[in-house]
């Protein structure tokens, strides 16, 4: 008898626990904002990115959500989406917004590397500095790809391709496929920080790196780390220069044809390297290999220039190569987004967060956000491995920045192929 | 909390961008120069605090004077060329300061990093505000210190004779000058004070927003520049305070809820103002129906 | 007081002035007179410096006035009106007539104070004196662009006063007016000569110019033809075929 | 020698490719140029519109595969419509003497037709069906692209046309007449409004060919083109001297010629600092443009 009303109470109290675990998991949410242009010419970059950051919180919460420090689960809440406009004073009002006005645990966004770097400066540079008056709130980035944002802030996290050692590898890839591919030379546009820096500091240096001669006068060797001091990017800048909104490329492609070079690199978004490979094709430019700027293995470049973009060769940190690679591209197209490398790495995000979330433990309710917030931004820089679409991601955790698997694809047939998979 | 401070930090900024388009307006000069100004003031100001780590004060004092110099030098080549050409005229030498500043590179390294402008990947890390832990409505009070300082001037002004001749300058130069006003000194006495408003704006702006590129200081911006006192009215000065609140503050701001079609309201919306208010949205009438709502008795005219 | 020496204007192949000679007195109301186009308002222009001249030149008091802007001018003591009135229409009469008067000193001392605090009574007296003499007093608070003809022609007189002038310059100041407004207009101008002003009257409106000129000058494409008192003048036989005959019907 | 010969070559190539393209400029700058001959006034949404229009041409090229002769057609009629509406939204109403409402009113009209491009194209840049693309005139070592010289003399002929419709018809008369009095002109029982719109929709048609051009000679169309567009126009129209047809075109070519130049000798970064420097100082030294009038209204 005795023993019964044991077994009966321990039931209740423990039925009523789990009660309360469900009645109180039930009413709450781990909250997160998402911002990314939506307006202006980058809109498409915010849509997509929204489209499947939106798709793959759905993808989680179908899976039962995510285990909140008590155990309970709770489902992943997007609780909106900002149009940044790629403006840096937006930017900073959506984050200043999200930080004081929601309870969202971490931001996701900002499509643009130049908003990125206002935003961040509006963080608090070291966490737990109190002299610091910065904004101590999460932000989980999916673009923002230039090199070095990620130091600005030990709040800030990007889930970007590390492009250094994607073209590094690369080049050396193509200096065994093309043993007959000497020299090269190329060009980029001088008013988009990140493809001018990655142009001049990474991609042309690894191709030097690996054998590769360039066209013209010598460029010096950067070394391994990317510096962005001026007497190295003016020594780098060599190459032919265009702006993003130029519409004439007359001498920049002539001055490309008389350097006559076996390798030809367009370090440009999709706009004006359609506008430059078009111009090259006029004046009968036939390189043996053409090679992009990640930022171009989009749809975007398909739209633009098909034709011309035919052969280009780009590492991009997404393909539809794995099974939930796949599945993911599926779900977002049919979503009405297209998945590329970058909202690729936005619906990674959401996957990041789950697993922040379970490591920190956090309570998930309303008068917990602060703290949630710093416990979410410690897991999250102590994550070092997680899985993404197309393979396993590591992260530094003393730079913050993440290494990506990468595959090369190439435009065949009017439709990127994966020509090369280094995975393993 | 810290977003409405956030945005009324923005919203004075601009108000003094538009108030240094206002006073070259009063004389008739549409200058679209103001955003060289403003990144001049904005450059400037940012290179002192970070570079040279000088007070915010002594920096943003520099960055007026700069830019006011500039505007001084600036003015008399711009005397000559009136209406649209001086629109343009004023563009080119926007354009020019923009591209100076896509191709200023002045780097210095402090604790390990490189600081300090580096051409088109921007001037990162202007935190002065935030290394020296003001909090948000601190920067609110300095800031709007300086916007009400400098409305209260020129809303005094206007109220002066000073205000009439420049007034008189905008209305008839050949009737100025016969009446012996000597046009070539308002002309540039109003874009030298222009400029340095600009450039207020400008060394303010670059400490809220911590980073500067050349992307900022586009004739998108000398537009916005004088749209605000064209859409808020030439009465006074709270015209140009009127149109920045409903641009920044609603259409930009306000209207997030509406996503992606926040964007395509804005021009519309800028359209129905200027054909139901030509005259600028705090004219006359809606002065004089806000005077009788608050039973204000005015006196004298429209002085 | 004025004098106009070799005085020619041209633009392109026409010749506006033409070698013109005048002399105006000190005190004196002159007259100048002549077709459509034979060059008075430009005469009026050169010598209000908007216009260069071409050669000759121009002495005021003895000095010349060569090279000196209309702002200039009108601080060494010649202000003018215009033939198609150039007020300020968004400045109030108060207003038009407070711009104006650049030349005196006490003014400038004042130029940022309101009108309402800390401009000294006596500039407001002198702008209320203003007022009375083109009977605007209570016009001062209304916008110049919303007053009715006449009363634009009277605030722009009002407003050249302003700047204390020892030359006057009028530019065809009775255009459109009525007799009325006409004879008016007439007694101001006495009671400027009486305050010791010198006005040179450039009119059609021969009512006016026969009444209150001592002297006239009649110009014809550019050059004088005739010049004396309006009794010689009205004699003048070469003045009367080219011009008296014509204005009949004009 | 050999190295001056090679120089001389490439200078003169540089500066023939910046000439023809030029002409793109031009077209659009005869548009801006022209509505300010009529009244006197900045329409800031016209090159929005050219590219619009352009936008429109596409659709057309895309949805039913039309020959390129409709896809201008389309692009023509198009903007057309579009300067009628601007006229009608940012002009009409507001009172004649007021510019600054205009320009402002005008400027919104830009902000809007841009965003709804972009709204509808989300801002992915578009492949633009070329003309004469693959047409490579290479004369000795020179070599001229034939859609530019297409460009250049669609240039030529428009510019032809309109200065016929200007000077010959009845509507260009009126049209001037309403430039240079418009009171007058009301009298005389010219309506100035009808007068008005026909020539914003004439700039339309004009702008529209001027934006499937620009689209073409590049072979792609996006939103990013929009303001530095729009900014050429302007330059153009007051370099040339407001309201003078020839000018713009003049003004069009240096330009183009200028800017090419200068990134041959100084590169990119530098270009248009150097481009727009020269324009200031230019305005300085002539301030109504090279065939400018004395008009100074804003």
């Amino acid at each position: 008898m005795k023993r019964f009303c044991k077994v009966v109470s321990v039931g209740l109290v423990s039925c009523a626990l789990s009660l309360s675990a469900l009645t109180s998991s039930a009413d709450r949410s781990v909250k997160v904002l998402g911002w990314g242009a939506q307006s202006g010419p980058l809109k498409s970059f915010g849509v997509n990115s929204e489209t499947a950051l939106r798709s793959a919180v759905a993808e989680i919460n179908a899976a039962g959500g995510v285990k909140l420090g008590d155990g309970s689960m709770a489902p992943i809440e997007v609780i909106g989406y900002e149009d940044s406009a790629c403006k840096k004073d937006q930017n900073i009002a959506i984050l200043r917004k999200t930080a004081s006005t929601t309870d969202a645990i971490v931001g996701m966004g900002a499509t643009c590397s130049g908003s990125c770097q206002a935003m961040f400066g509006v963080l608090q540079k070291k966490v737990g500095d109190s002299s610091d008056s910065g904004l101590q709130m999460p932000i989980l980035a999916d673009t923002c790809i230039r090199p070095g944002l990620a130091k600005i802030s030990e709040w800030a996290f990007r889930n970007v391709p590390n492009e250094i050692a994607m073209y590094d590898a690369l080049f050396a890839w193509l200096s065994q496929q093309h043993p007959d591919i000497k020299t090269f030379s190329g060009g980029t546009e001088t008013d988009q920080g990140h493809s001018f820096i990655t142009h001049t500091a990474v991609i042309v240096q690894a191709a030097i790196k690996h054998g590769f001669e360039w066209v013209g006068p010598a460029v010096p060797e950067l070394g391994p780390k990317v510096k962005q001091g001026m007497k190295e990017l003016q020594a780098a800048a060599k190459t032919q220069h265009w702006l993003m909104g130029d519409t004439n490329y007359t001498v920049q492609a002539r001055k490309i044809k008389k350097q006559n070079p076996d390798m030809i690199l367009v370090s440009s978004h999709p706009f004006s390297a359609c506008g430059f490979l078009k111009e090259m094709k006029r004046q009968r430019v036939k390189p043996k290999l053409l090679v992009g700027l990640t930022s171009s293995a989009s749809q975007e470049t398909l739209n633009g220039c098909m034709k011309e973009a035919e052969g280009i060769i780009i590492p991009t940190g997404f393909a539809p190569i794995t099974a939930e690679a796949q599945k993911a591209n599926d779900i977002v197209g049919k979503a009405g987004g297209f998945l590329d490398l970058h909202s690729a790495a936005a619906w990674e995000n959401a996957y990041l967060v789950k697993a922040a979330v379970e490591a920190a433990g956090i309570t998930a309710s309303s008068d917990s956000v602060d703290a949630d917030r710093a416990k979410f931004r410690d897991a999250l820089a102590s994550i070092t491995a997680s899985d993404g679409l197309i393979g396993p991601v590591s992260r530094d955790t003393a730079t913050g920045e993440a290494s990506k698997p990468y595959v090369y694809v190439q435009v065949v047939d009017g439709q990127w192929k994966v020509i090369h998979d280094p995975r393993g | 909390m810290d977003y409405y401070l956030n945005l009324i930090n923005t919203i004075g900024i601009h108000t003094l961008l538009g108030l240094s388009a206002y006073l070259l307006i009063l004389t008739g000069q549409v200058s679209m120069a103001q955003a060289g100004f403003f990144g001049v003031g904005a450059y400037t100001a940012a290179i002192l605090t970070v570079i040279f780590q000088w007070s915010i004060l002594s920096a943003i004092g520099a960055a007026m004077l700069v830019a006011g110099g500039l505007a001084f030098l600036v003015g008399f080549p711009a005397l000559r060329v009136r209406g649209l050409m001086l629109v343009v005229a004023t563009i080119a030498f926007s354009e020019f300061a923009r591209m100076f500043f896509y191709n200023l590179r002045w780097q210095v390294v402090r604790d390990g990093t490189e600081i300090g402008p580096n051409g088109t990947m921007g001037f990162a890390e202007i935190r002065y505000f935030n290394n020296n832990g003001w909090l948000n409505w601190e920067v609110t009070i300095f800031l709007w210190t300086f916007v009400v300082v400098v409305m209260a001037i020129i809303w005094w002004s206007d109220r002066t004779r000073v205000g009439a001749v420049l007034r008189a300058v905008g209305e008839d130069e050949l009737a100025a000058d016969s009446t012996g006003i000597n046009v070539t000194v308002v002309k540039v006495a109003a874009m030298t004070a222009g400029g340095v408003v600009a450039g207020l704006a400008g060394s303010l702006y670059a400490h809220q927003v911590t980073d500067l590129d050349h992307h900022t200081f586009t004739v998108l911006l000398a537009t916005f520049a004088i749209a605000y006192p064209i859409l808020g009215g030439l009465t006074n000065v709270f015209g140009t305070l009127v149109a920045v609140v409903f641009i920044q503050g609603l259409l930009v701001e306000g209207l997030r809820f509406l996503g992606d079609w926040r964007m395509l309201l804005f021009g519309a919306l800028i359209i129905v103002a200027m054909n139901f208010k030509p005259m600028g949205l705090f004219d006359n009438q809606t002065i004089r129906i806000l005077q009788n709502a608050l039973g204000i008795k005015r006196r004298g005219g429209s002085t | 007081m004025l004098e106009v020496k070799t005085l020619s204007k041209h633009f392109g192949g026409v010749r506006a002035v033409d070698g013109l000679d005048l002399r105006v007195e000190r005190g004196e109301i002159f007259g100048l007179i002549g077709p459509n186009g034979s060059g008075k308002s430009t005469l009026v222009n050169i010598i209000c410096g908007v216009l260069q001249p071409t050669s000759g030149d121009i002495l005021f008091e003895g000095r010349s006035l060569d090279g000196r802007a209309p702002s200039a001018r009108l601080r060494t003591g010649i202000a003018r009106t215009f033939q198609n009135i150039r007020l300020f229409g968004g400045l109030t009469v108060w207003q038009n007539l407070w711009v104006a008067g650049n030349s005196t000193e006490d003014i400038k001392s004042q130029s940022i104070v309101s009108r309402w605090i800390g401009t000294s009574t006596r500039l407001k007296k002198e702008i209320e004196v203003m007022l009375e003499f083109s009977d605007l007093a209570d016009k001062a608070d209304v916008l110049a662009s919303n007053l009715a003809f006449g009363e634009q022609r009277r605030l722009e007189l009002a407003r050249a006063i302003a700047a204390k002038p020892r030359l006057l310059l009028l530019d065809e100041p009775a255009a459109g007016m009525n007799q009325a407004e006409v004879g008016e207009l007439e007694k101001r101008l006495r009671s400027l000569r009486k305050q010791g002003m010198t006005i040179v009257l450039v009119e059609h409106v021969m009512q006016l110019v026969m009444g209150v000129t001592d002297r006239i000058a009649v110009l014809n494409f550019g050059s004088k033809i005739a010049e004396g008192t309006p009794e010689n003048i009205q004699q003048d036989k070469a003045v009367q075929t080219a011009y008296l005959g014509q204005s009949d019907e004009s | 020698m050999d190295d001056f010969w090679y120089e001389f070559v490439e200078v003169t190539q540089t500066i023939t490719d910046g000439l023809l393209f030029g002409s793109t400029y031009a077209l659009i700058g005869i548009g801006f140029t022209l509505i300010f001959g009529a009244m006197g006034k900045l329409n800031m949404a016209y090159a929005g519109a050219a590219l619009a229009g352009a936008y429109a041409g596409l659709a057309a090229f895309v949805l039913v595969k039309a020959p390129l002769v409709v896809v201008f057609g389309v692009s023509a009629v198009a903007a057309a419509l579009l300067g009628y509406a601007i006229y009608f939204t940012c002009f009409r109403f507001i009172p004649t003497h007021n510019h600054l409402a205009a320009l402002m009113a005008s400027v919104g009209g830009l902000f809007f037709i841009d965003e709804v491009v972009v709204h509808v194209t989300r801002g992915s840049p578009l492949t633009f069906p070329s003309m004469f693309d693959d047409i490579y005139f290479e004369i000795g070592p020179f070599g001229i692209r034939g859609d530019l010289v297409f460009v250049f003399i669609i240039g030529l002929l428009s510019t032809g046309v309109l200065l016929y419709i200007l000077f010959k018809t009845r509507l260009g008369l009126a049209t001037r007449a309403v430039a240079q009095q418009d009171i007058a002109a009301r009298l005389c029982g010219i309506g100035v409004h009808t007068t008005n719109s026909v020539t914003f929709a004439i700039a339309g048609v004009l702008g529209g060919i001027a934006g499937a051009m620009t689209a073409a000679a590049v072979g792609v169309l996006s939103p990013v083109m929009t303001v530095p567009l729009t900014v050429k126009g302007i330059i153009v129209a007051v370099l040339g001297g407001l309201g003078s047809i020839p000018g713009a075109i003049i003004a069009g070519l240096f330009i183009g010629g200028f800017e090419n130049v200068f990134l041959y000798f100084r590169g990119i970064d530098e270009r248009d600092m150097y481009v727009v420097a020269l324009l200031f100082l230019f305005l300085v030294f002539r301030p109504n443009g090279l065939f400018g009038s004395t008009i100074t209204r804003d």
